[in-house]
């Protein structure tokens, strides 16, 4: 029998709240699924739509975005500057047929350990319903032998 | 008399090369594009196109191809050249521009190192060109000296009859003639009467044309800034000429595991000569159209004694902003009016 | 295949200058080698890389008296020459080569040599100099003119102090107004100003010259005003490259294919290329 | 007196008197239908100069050739409405001064060309602004939603289709106005982000990365669709961007030369119905 899908989910996530909601989900012994890899930046407004799409290239069957809850961001306006990037971003990859349930976008602040591991737990379990995102694996994979024409 | 393919029996003709070991590549349109794909009836095909907008040069130089996939480790490197299996493969339907283009760029790909990425694939195909009857504004094969019904590059020449009921074959090489023989029940002996060509007018003075490239005091002339003003500087004529051959190679992958690939590339980009240290010796938009006029008019002639262009007028139908080789030699034939 | 390189083991590496480094490679598979060993002839190119990276086009540096190995130096610049920067002894890298054509010095028997180099463009002429400089006694005086814009950018410092201490060997070494350290003993000046004061007679003198393109452009017309003739001089050029091979189309100066009919070029051959495609 | 024999003379007039150095027109291109950028420099070949529904190129893109109004002199230009709003935004992002260009305004309405109010971009705020009240184009709307309705993995089969024929060759962002980057994202190697090869994975990419840069950007004049050699429909998917701000954020690019773009800038009760 073959092994049971487990989801990859990277999570770009910024250093002043959720890394800490991370940490402090840590600290205080709470579990998550192993299944993400945080990958942490400065502020979601250092995050570039270019990290998804090389997630995504390189395997990611979902990316998580986190950061501060509006109004508290460490550089004052960073997660505001983001928000608009992602509704933008959404609803290109939504429109491209990437499907919305794969690119998440949270705010957590770093006392929201517990909210981190639900969400952590919650999307992969959502993942694992949905199954590895073949078809854009498939892509990288055909590239092999891509010669299209 | 001679032998006649009938329309009506295409499919039987498609049936009996595919069982020889054959793949059947015809023109298609699909998804909004005519191209060159693998056909299994002939009702897939659409072969009353005046041109495909992509060239069959796509099925010997891949817009992009892995060359050699690699793997590293600390002290030892593992490598596999990618080399393209050996399909047989029947072109159906090629135009003769064409399939005068694959013959243009032989030369240059066995040019002492011999490309087997290229060979491999040429040495496997056999071209069955259908001559011309209709044509548009932009062809411009009689200004290259060839024609609607030019050989070069083919194996066998269809030339469609008069009563539309099939074409008249004939067998130009000995892989054309072997390509015949598991058809030979299909064809019949026959005398209907060809359809006359196409008639591209003469464009441009291609001999004028190559007498004033050839002049050394042409090149810095200030015709080329003129002419080319209104390039953007994109690869579509490149990419969609028959006889364009510049690549780029590039590694996709990581420091452990990846593709070395083989990529189309542009002499219209400014990336394309850009040094390191950021000179760049074709540092402007007329600089880099010289660059592709000289290339076909020039120097590939002086190389291989063949000019880079077979006629099929591509560049000018496609451009954005409406350039094109037809354009400038046009204007090169009347400056030495 | 033509596009597969020889995987190369690095042996050394050494800080030349800032940002300038020189690799020795040895050949992995006996079998490169010994076609190596077959084809290289000095003034020839290849292409070093990673993969995953690239490849860079630059000259071999080591003359091709000295087959054992291959030397490159190159400066760090670009996403190859980085990556190659950071490889240690042991590491694989790749070449692929040697293309192109070399300096005729069987042709420059008996003859006394003039080499001119400016900066990075040591490498080059380096492998001509040792190239002949093994045969010594086949040649006549032997004249180095090298420059750098500060002594900091002198490459190959310990050749040039052998060289110094040869008494085989005239070596002129100059560096750019601004460019001298206050212990610098030797000339402060641009090339060509200096060449015309210490270069010998033309007569029987074949020079080979290698440097950024304004300096050629310059000592090319003080070798003029000595005398030498355009046919005596030999140059190398450098174009971006992709295959080495003649077939990705980009090199060409005017009609004339660098990696194919170059790198080496006399002065005349140059002269006859168009100018403003350099 | 026709509107192409009134610019044809006004544009004659300009140039006379040196109140501007070119003018960026229409000319007769190599078929009867074709209309091709001309370059006009004296009053004499102002000849040149064609107007007919033909025109439908938005020849803003030529403005930002490098140098061309780095001496201060003005440049007129032949533009559509759309053209205009690519000089506000290209005005917003600091890439040009509006007062160095002229506006030659026509619109084409059922093939006939009818000439626009004004000479400065800023003149044409009330057309824009009917534009934005006329709404987006219906035409594509209908076919966007065709896509919107499909599920997630038909339409990535169907993007998948479509941009397997790219070619990468760039025609798209060298048409486009708003693609003035001197070193765009996909020629930048160190760190390669995008995959330069045209395989379909680095098309993907490359039009994604492409239609993002020009969220909010974009005039929908059409350029880049009408280039494309191989057909790929890049206006579905400007024009889903374009529906997106305008919905989102109540954003119509290219408004005036005033209007920050919209990544640039936020408001604190933007929707965010998606964050959890």
């Amino acid at each position: 029998m073959s092994e049971p899908f487990e989801p990859k989910i990277v999570a770009f996530v910024c250093t002043y709240c959720t890394y800490a909601g991370a940490d402090l989900a840590g600290t205080s012994r709470m579990k998550y699924a192993s299944n993400v890899r945080i990958v942490r930046l400065p502020c979601t407004g250092r995050i570039s739509p270019m990290f998804i799409l090389k997630a995504l290239q390189k395997g990611a069957d979902a990316v998580l975005v986190s950061g501060c809850h509006p109004g508290d961001c460490h550089f004052a306006q960073g997660n505001y500057h983001a928000r608009r990037r992602w509704t933008v971003f959404r609803a290109l990859l939504s429109f491209t047929g990437i499907p919305e349930q794969r690119i998440r976008f949270s705010w957590i602040s770093a006392a929201e350990g517990a909210k981190f591991t639900e969400l952590i737990n919650n999307l992969t379990e959502d993942i694992r319903k949905l199954g590895p995102f073949e078809q854009y694996h498939e892509l990288q994979t055909v590239i092999e032998t891509q010669a299209t024409y | 008399m001679t032998r006649i393919l009938p329309k009506n029996r295409l499919d039987d003709c498609i049936a009996a090369w595919r069982s020889a070991g054959f793949s059947v590549l015809a023109p298609v349109r699909r998804s909004d594009l005519s191209r060159f794909e693998e056909v299994e009836r002939s009702e897939d095909m659409a072969l009353d196109l005046v041109l495909t907008e992509r060239t069959i040069k796509d099925h010997f130089f891949p817009q992009t191809e892995p060359l050699i996939k690699y793997s590293i480790k600390k002290h030892d490197i593992d490598t596999q050249e990618m080399v393209p299996p050996e399909r047989k493969r029947v072109f159906f339907g090629v135009r003769p521009c064409d399939a005068s283009g694959l013959a243009i760029d032989d030369p240059l790909f066995g040019w002492d190192y011999r490309d087997e990425y290229w060979f491999k694939r040429r040495d496997n195909a056999v071209i069955v060109t259908i001559a011309c009857t209709t044509s548009d504004d932009f062809c411009m094969c009689s200004s290259v000296n060839l024609s609607p019904d030019s050989t070069k590059g083919s194996d066998v020449m269809l030339r469609p009859l008069q009563n539309g009921s099939g074409w008249q074959v004939e067998a130009l090489s000995d892989r054309g003639n072997a390509l015949l023989g598991p058809i030979s029940s299909i064809l019949k002996e026959g005398s209907d009467a060809t359809a006359s060509t196409a008639s591209v007018p003469v464009r441009f003075d291609v001999d004028k044309v190559m007498a004033w490239l050839a002049d050394p005091a042409s090149f810095e002339s200030h015709f080329w800034k003129e002419i080319s003003v209104r390039c953007i500087g994109c690869g579509s004529c490149t990419f969609l000429c028959p006889t364009c051959h510049c690549f780029d190679i590039q590694d996709e992958g990581d420091t452990y595991t990846g593709i070395r690939r083989k990529n189309w590339d542009s002499c219209s980009f400014p990336m394309f000569t850009m040094h390191t240290s950021g000179h760049n010796p074709r540092n402007t938009q007329s600089t880099r159209w010289r660059q592709r006029i000289m290339h076909k008019f020039n120097y590939y002639r002086g190389k291989f004694g063949v000019n880079s262009c077979s006629g099929c007028g591509r560049c000018t139908r496609q451009c954005p902003v409406d350039m094109g080789i037809t354009e400038t030699l046009q204007a090169i034939t009347n400056l030495t009016k | 295949m033509i596009y597969n390189p020889f995987p190369m083991r690095v042996v050394s590496k050494r800080e030349e200058a800032p940002g300038v480094r020189t690799l020795k490679l040895e050949f992995v598979r006996q079998e490169d080698h010994e076609f190596f060993k077959a084809n290289y002839r000095t003034g020839m190119f290849g292409l070093y890389g990673i993969f995953g990276e690239g490849e860079s086009t630059f000259c071999v540096a080591s003359p091709e008296t000295r087959k054992d190995y291959i030397e490159c130096t190159f400066r760090q610049s670009g996403r190859v020459t980085t990556t190659l920067a950071d490889a240690d002894a042991g590491d694989i890298v790749t070449f692929r080569g040697p293309y192109g054509n070399r300096f005729p010095i069987e042709g420059f028997e008996g003859k006394n040599l003039l080499f001119i180099a400016g900066g990075i463009a040591l490498p080059p002429t380096r492998s001509v100099i040792w190239s002949c400089l093994d045969q010594r006694e086949k040649y006549g005086n032997v004249t180095i003119v090298y420059g750098a814009r500060t002594v900091a950018d002198l490459v190959y410092k310990h050749e040039l102090e052998e060289w110094k201490h040869r008494d085989d060997v005239n070596l002129v070494l100059t560096v750019d107004p601004g460019g001298e350290t206050p212990d610098w003993q030797d000339h402060v000046g641009f090339v060509p100003s200096i060449l015309e004061k210490v270069a010998p007679s033309a007569d029987n003198t074949i020079a080979v010259l290698c440097g950024p393109p304004i300096m050629i452009k310059f000592t090319l017309n003080a070798l003029g005003k000595l005398g030498f003739n355009e046919s005596n001089v030999y140059t190398t050029l450098e174009n971006r490259m992709k295959c080495g091979v003649g077939k990705c189309g980009r090199c060409n100066v005017g009609s004339v294919y660098i990696c194919k009919e170059g790198p080496v070029f006399t002065a005349a051959e140059v002269s006859a290329m168009p100018q403003c495609d350099l | 007196m026709g509107i192409q024999e009134q610019y044809r003379s006004e544009a004659a007039g300009l140039l006379s008197s040196g109140a501007v150095k070119l003018v960026i027109g229409f000319g007769e291109g190599s078929t009867v239908e074709r209309r091709r950028p001309v370059f006009v420099r004296t009053p004499a070949e102002t000849e040149r100069l064609v107007l007919d529904g033909g025109c439908v190129a938005n020849l803003s893109t030529y403005l930002l050739t490098e140098g061309l109004l780095s001496d201060g002199k003005s440049v007129a230009v032949f533009l559509k409405p759309d053209g205009i709003r690519s000089i506000n935004i290209l005005a917003a992002e600091a890439q040009l001064n509006p007062e160095q260009v002229v506006i030659f305004g026509f619109d084409i309405e059922e093939g006939q060309v009818r000439a626009l109010e004004g000479r400065k971009a800023s003149d044409f705020a009330p057309v824009i602004g009917v534009a934005k009240a006329a709404g987006l184009s219906a035409e594509l709307q209908k076919e966007a939603e065709l896509l919107d309705q499909i599920s997630a993995a038909e339409r990535f089969e169907y993007w998948k289709d479509q941009f397997s024929k790219c070619i990468k060759c760039y025609a798209c962002r060298q048409v486009c106005p708003m693609c003035y980057c001197r070193r765009c994202i996909v020629d930048v190697n160190q760190p390669q982000w995008v995959n330069t090869s045209s395989h379909t994975l680095g098309n993907f990419e490359w039009n994604i990365v492409r239609a993002f840069h020009l969220a909010g950007r974009c005039v929908a004049c059409g350029g880049c669709d009408r280039s494309c050699p191989v057909n790929i429909p890049l206006r579905l998917i400007n024009h889903r961007m374009a529906k997106e701000v305008l919905d989102a954020f109540d954003y119509y690019a290219g408004e005036c030369a005033e209007q920050k773009p919209v990544l640039a800038t936020f408001r604190q009760d933007d929707p965010e119905t998606f964050i959890l």
